[in-house]
């Protein structure tokens, strides 16, 4: 009972964590209610991305015309504060590769991480199992080119190079590495699409890339591609962004008069 | 077995490795920037020593730093260092997902690192990002807080642009698009407004970063070229060694 | 049966969404074989797995169709359009009630409308451009059932032959005596061939034979932008980007002398230079090879400079190539100067995994975080170095060389946080406006970027090395980026006009 | 059970380490660091998972392919070789000579071919076609011009407005990216700890 007590006293005597306590309950139960309405099939207009458009064109051309597309899921490691990068690009692969499993096609899959690659392993196996293929499933499907962000690029940027490629989509945690494979694979005339989270890798990687998408819009791939359920966040994220918003205005105008410290 | 060689090559004078080095390191340097040029053997061969030296590196690293110290602990110590065990267990489980048929068994410890990873990444991003943030962006924009008369009004400036600015780029990333009935639409034309300015800051914010990013690649170049010219070829100035 | 890609729940062939997790049954239209239980294309008609028939009663409908020339057929009526209904048509007479074909025709109906009500939006829709595209090879496919489709070509064909045209030619060829007897014939002779024929046919074989690139695939998706840049304009940039770097050779570097250190590199060179004999710096190497070439000629001006001050050092790292690089630095600064000794004067203790937690216990004990040190694999209390040194409150000075924003940002919330001490951050020029503002509210002491501070370094601290700084480069650098600017405007407006003229 | 002990570990740590944050309790702390020393551990173990990946990428496509055995030979015999040197002797001179001379030059000339990169980049970036483009081009020169090194002797004001660039605009659109990752980067977290997306399973 003791520890228990000293849990509550100690919560109670710092006041970031009661504001982040508050936080975090008030977007779990926005969250909970929304994946609820989303997976009941209630609709949630969103505005299009073009990216995720290409995408969806992009795997259908892929299966028409047999040319593989390669997926490159960057350098977020699985068990520390990337893994929402990494999951995206997890997600992203996933969609490819379930289309490309179905239709008995070759993808390509690479990462600079040995805990993606394990996941993806998993899904590309359950994609060629549920497609009926199993023994097709393959270990040179997936690559594992790193740890360092830069020799991910070479080896990446090698490797679609070599064989011809549809489409190289980078979606992941990316840093610099993501204009080095951008500029690389620009002479062979694919179309690239990707996004990263962080300002600085984003900022390069629009400039090299036909498409990209930007901060926030990466985690809404799921969401823009085959889960309908993601959709239940996109509505969270906006209430909790119109509820920041409205603290933001709320604290500035409090601070100009004077209230706040 | 490796000894020998390691004794081998202590007896040379330190010179000799040195010297030798230098030259490896010159020539792979050349060898990876000939990539200018375009793809040829010479670079991907660099590419491939990289791949391969990288993995290896990293590998060694990792039973050097991280297993073989927790493993003697844990021979050493297994009450107190029980829990190395399970997550020994639990990297062998992991290391199944090489084999097709036992692949089944990494879904434990994939659980174990997801599970973690997704509450490091709630808790940093609500406590690390979001509040601080959203603290830092509190700023007053009252003219007397900055000085007085005038003065005041032109150091106001700042916090405004911030304050509003952050406003208007967090609205850009809004998915919402709902725009069914007046109200709506009004609000949808809001929400497009806010976030058009928005887009615009993010995108100075891109060019800012562009340009720090590139004055940071330049300077890697310069200390190549600086390698290749006073190291190897030893053609500059060389003030020491 | 369609199979829900999220959870892989089985679901009715009607469903929606999934009845186990909820998700979205509307972009993964595939179905499940229903005797191997492999995922088909929606558009598949028989299991590419075990070659079953995947939805029940399609293969009779084939047999049945195959049927159809050999009884007298109907014709379907000639008004019907809509190719649906054609098939359903075509396929009622000869195969009669079907109930579950019409079943997934209605559902698969249900699908598409339910995309389309996601999709009715003014502006182009969420999930709606998805589904007008995806749709077009496979939801599209759906809404016209795959499975009639098969009866569907012999209807097409066969209205116009109402009879058998081939009934009572049997026997008409002897081909037994035909097929004994040597041929007769001699070859057809050739008609003339006029020379404009040779060619046409010649054009249409190439034609006909050409393969075409294979990419237009993608670019119907994105237009084929005009190629920005050939082969030749990149090598030519990439030329002058290395004549840029080179500048310093021909110029003699002649700006340097201009060279100034800015206030931020002054006020850490007078942090350092006040330091009393003896105190301690703890130095993190957060870099790793592919960015020491920018931040090593600094790490290297302030190590000179902390070793000239005979102030003790101890480097550590969060990444894990910086130990490497700490090793290879303070080799350097120990054969400059003789007196400097590891274990007495610096340490390199190695390398932090796991940035957050890892560097939280460096306010508790440095022991903790590193049972021995890099080098001599001793523990930390025998080295002389660490006298005094338990924990980082015990430091003067921090400072961190990096070239993630996110490694410093760990240091600001998990350590500066937690002990107070004075943060330098010396970083690469790429991150560091992602760290401005916590050098506004005060939490970094000091920021840097590294790119070209080396220099301004030696000078603030008096320790000026006789090399080149490469500012000259710099200066040329930045003419580069603006020559690259305008060169790729006029090619635009150049184009741009060019097509004008072409309009008109 | 295939699927519900996976769910029911990331769960259970997730709410280990999740809890951790809002109640800095020292038993709480102890499990949630040895939760996150274990996460880095795992790690180590999928980083082998990695190099038998390269190892069996790389040995097929020298026992199958005619095109590029040479190189996986190189890229094989360089694994292999690293690794024997570094486990069997770690911290040694010949370590060392490897990372000095060649794992060092190779990785900083890769970074120093995006110095390159950058430029061509920029030639396709600022291209003026759209106002956004615009905008990068305005904002990229300023910044550029701003922080050369004798950028101070031109004028003294060009550091100053280098700075106000970068702490005012910049800052702003900034904290617009970092507060919506934010948010998507605690979305995606909540979807996982309650077992909306499952990728592990």
């Amino acid at each position: 009972m003791q520890p228990l007590i000293d849990a509550i006293e100690s919560l109670l005597s710092s006041s970031l964590n009661i504001t982040a306590l508050a936080v975090l309950s008030l977007f779990c139960l926005l969250f909970v209610v929304f994946t609820g309405r989303a997976k009941r099939g209630r609709r949630f207009p969103v505005r299009a991305i073009p990216a995720y458009k290409s995408i969806h064109q992009l795997v259908s051309r892929s299966l028409e015309s047999g040319q593989p597309i390669h997926v490159g899921m960057g350098s977020g490691r699985v068990g520390t504060e990337a893994m929402s990068e990494a999951l995206m690009g997890l997600t992203v692969f996933d969609y490819v590769a379930r289309h490309a499993a179905a239709y008995d096609q070759a993808v390509l899959g690479t990462t600079a991480d040995g805990t993606i690659l394990s996941a993806a392993q998993g899904v590309l196996q359950r994609a060629r199992e549920e497609a009926g293929f199993a023994e097709r499933y393959a270990g040179n499907e997936l690559r594992f080119y790193g740890p360092d962000p830069l020799v991910y690029a070479a080896g990446t940027a090698g490797a679609i190079t070599r064989d011809q490629h549809l489409a190289n989509i980078l979606v992941g945690r990316f840093g610099h590495e993501g204009l080095w494979i951008g500029e690389a694979a620009q002479g062979q005339d694919m179309v690239q699409l990707g996004g990263a989270a962080a300002p600085g890798a984003i900022a390069l990687m629009q400039a090299t890339l036909d498409e990209c998408v930007i901060g926030e819009e990466v985690f809404a791939a799921g969401a823009y591609l085959h889960r309908r359920s993601h959709l239940g966040s996109l509505a969270t994220q906006d209430t909790m962004r119109i509820l920041a918003i409205l603290a933001i205005i709320a604290s500035v105008v409090m601070a100009s008069l004077g209230y706040l410290g | 077995m490796l000894e020998t060689p390691a004794n081998l090559l202590a007896t040379l004078p330190p010179n000799t490795l040195q010297i030798a080095g230098t030259w490896v390191a010159a020539l792979l340097t050349l060898a990876t920037l000939s990539y200018v040029f375009g793809g040829n053997p010479a670079f991907r061969l660099a590419e491939h020593l990289l791949v391969g030296i990288a993995a290896g590196y990293a590998a060694a690293l990792a039973w050097n730093q991280m297993l073989w110290p927790r493993l003697q602990l844990l021979v050493a110590e297994p009450a107190t260092y029980w829990y190395y065990g399970v997550f020994f267990v639990l990297g062998l489980l992991l290391l199944c997902r090489g084999s097709k048929s036992v692949s089944v068994l990494g879904n434990l410890p994939l659980g174990v690192l997801f599970g973690t990873g997704a509450a490091l990444a709630l808790g940093g991003g609500l406590t690390g990002t979001f509040i601080p943030q959203i603290r830092a962006s509190v700023l007053s924009v009252n003219p007397a807080d900055y000085g007085e008369g005038s003065l005041g009004w032109a150091y106001v400036i700042d916090p405004i642009i911030v304050v509003a600015g952050t406003i208007a780029a967090l609205t850009a990333f809004h998915f919402g698009a709902r725009t069914d009935g007046r109200l709506r639409a009004l609000w949808r034309g809001l929400v497009r407004a806010v976030g058009g300015v928005g887009r615009g800051l993010i995108t100075i914010c891109f060019g800012a970063l562009f340009a720090s990013a590139a004055l940071s690649f330049f300077a890697i170049l310069n200390s190549r070229l600086v390698f290749l010219l006073r190291d190897w070829l030893k053609l500059l100035y060389t003030g020491r060694p | 049966m369609i199979v829900c890609a999220a959870c892989n729940h089985r679901n009715p062939s009607d469903a929606l969404v999934c009845e186990a997790c909820g998700g979205s049954l509307e972009h993964f239209v595939y179905r499940a074989c229903p005797s191997c239980g492999a995922l088909n294309p929606a558009e598949n008609v028989f299991c590419h797995r075990c070659f079953d028939d995947l939805v029940p009663g399609s293969a009779e409908t084939i047999v049945e169709a195959s049927d159809i020339p050999v009884e007298s057929f109907v014709p379907s009526e000639p008004s019907v359009t809509d190719r649906e209904e054609a098939v359903r048509e075509a396929a009622a007479p000869t195969v009669g009630e079907r109930p579950t074909s019409d079943l997934t025709l209605e559902a698969d109906a249900e699908v598409a409308t339910t995309a389309e009500v996601v999709s009715e939006e003014t502006e182009p829709g969420p999930l709606a451009e998805p589904q007008q595209l995806v749709g077009e090879p496979i939801e599209r496919l759906e809404a016209a059932p795959s499975e009639p489709e098969a009866p569907m070509q012999p209807s097409e064909l066969i209205p116009e032959a109402e009879e058998d045209v081939l009934e009572g030619l049997e026997g008409l060829v002897p081909i037994a005596a035909a097929a004994t007897q040597a041929h007769a014939f001699a070859l057809p002779v050739p008609p003339s061939v006029s020379e404009t024929e040779q060619h046409d046919a010649e054009l249409f074989h190439s034609i006909a034979s050409e393969r075409g690139p294979l990419r237009d695939a993608a670019r119907v998706v994105i237009p084929r932008r005009a190629r920005l840049l050939s082969r030749r304009g990149r090598a030519l940039l990439y030329l002058l980007v290395l004549l840029a770097a080179l500048t310093p050779v021909f110029t003699g570097d002649r700006t340097s002398l201009l060279l100034r250190p800015r206030d931020s590199v002054t006020s850490l060179a007078r942090d350092i230079q006040s330091l009393p004999t003896g105190s301690a710096v703890l130095i993190s190497f957060d870099y790793g090879p592919a960015y020491a070439g920018e931040v090593d000629p600094l790490a290297l001006a302030v190590g000179r400079h902390l070793a000239a001050s005979q102030v003790r050092v101890v480097a550590m790292s969060t990444d894990p190539g910086g130990v490497g690089l700490a090793e290879h630095l303070y080799r350097t600064i120990a054969g400059e100067m003789p007196d400097y000794r590891y274990g007495e004067s610096y340490a390199i203790l190695g390398y932090l995994p796991g940035p957050e937690a890892g560097l939280r216990t460096l306010c508790t004990s440095l022991g903790k975080a590193f049972k021995v040190d890099y080098v001599q694999r001793r523990t930390l209390s025998e080295l002389p170095v660490m006298k005094d040194l338990t924990s980082v409150q015990d430091f003067d000075q921090v400072i961190v060389f990096a070239d993630d924003s996110r490694s410093v940002r760990s240091w600001i919330e998990q350590v500066q946080s937690q002990c107070n001490f004075s943060l330098h951050a010396l970083v690469t020029a790429a991150i560091e406006p992602m760290l401005l503002p916590y050098q506004q509210s005060g939490q970094l002491s000091t920021l840097i970027a590294a790119a070209h501070s080396a220099g301004e370094y030696e000078k603030a601290s008096g320790m000026e090395e006789p090399s080149l700084h490469w500012t000259d480069a710099y200066g040329a650098f930045c003419l580069v980026l603006l020559v690259t600017a305008i060169a790729t405007n006029v090619a635009y407006l150049r184009t741009r006009a060019r097509q004008r003229s072409h309009g008109q | 059970m295939k699927k519900i002990l996976p769910m029911a570990a990331a769960i259970l740590c997730g709410l280990f380490v999740l809890t951790d944050f809002f109640v800095p309790h020292p038993s709480i702390g102890a499990v949630a660091a040895v939760l996150v020393e274990g996460a880095t551990i795992l790690a180590a173990f999928a980083l082998f998972l990695g190099v038998v990946n390269l190892l069996s990428v790389h040995g097929r496509r020298v026992a199958r392919e005619a095109r590029g055995r040479g190189l996986g030979v190189v890229l094989i015999a360089s694994l292999l070789a690293t690794l024997a040197i570094g486990v069997a002797l770690p911290g040694s001179a010949a370590l060392n000579w490897v990372f000095d001379y060649v794992y060092y030059p190779l990785q900083a000339t890769m970074a120093a071919l995006l110095a390159f990169f950058v430029v061509s980049a920029a030639y396709r970036a600022f291209r003026v076609r759209t106002a956004q483009a615009a905008i990068m081009l305005v904002s990229s020169l300023l910044v550029i011009a701003t922080q050369l090194p004798f950028g101070q002797a031109i004028s003294p004001y060009l550091p100053i407005a280098r700075d106000w660039i970068l702490t005012v605009p910049v800052t702003a659109g900034m904290r617009g990216i970092v507060l919506g990752t934010a948010l998507g980067t605690m979305a995606t977290a909540l979807r996982i700890l309650l077992t909306v997306d499952r990728p592990y399973v």
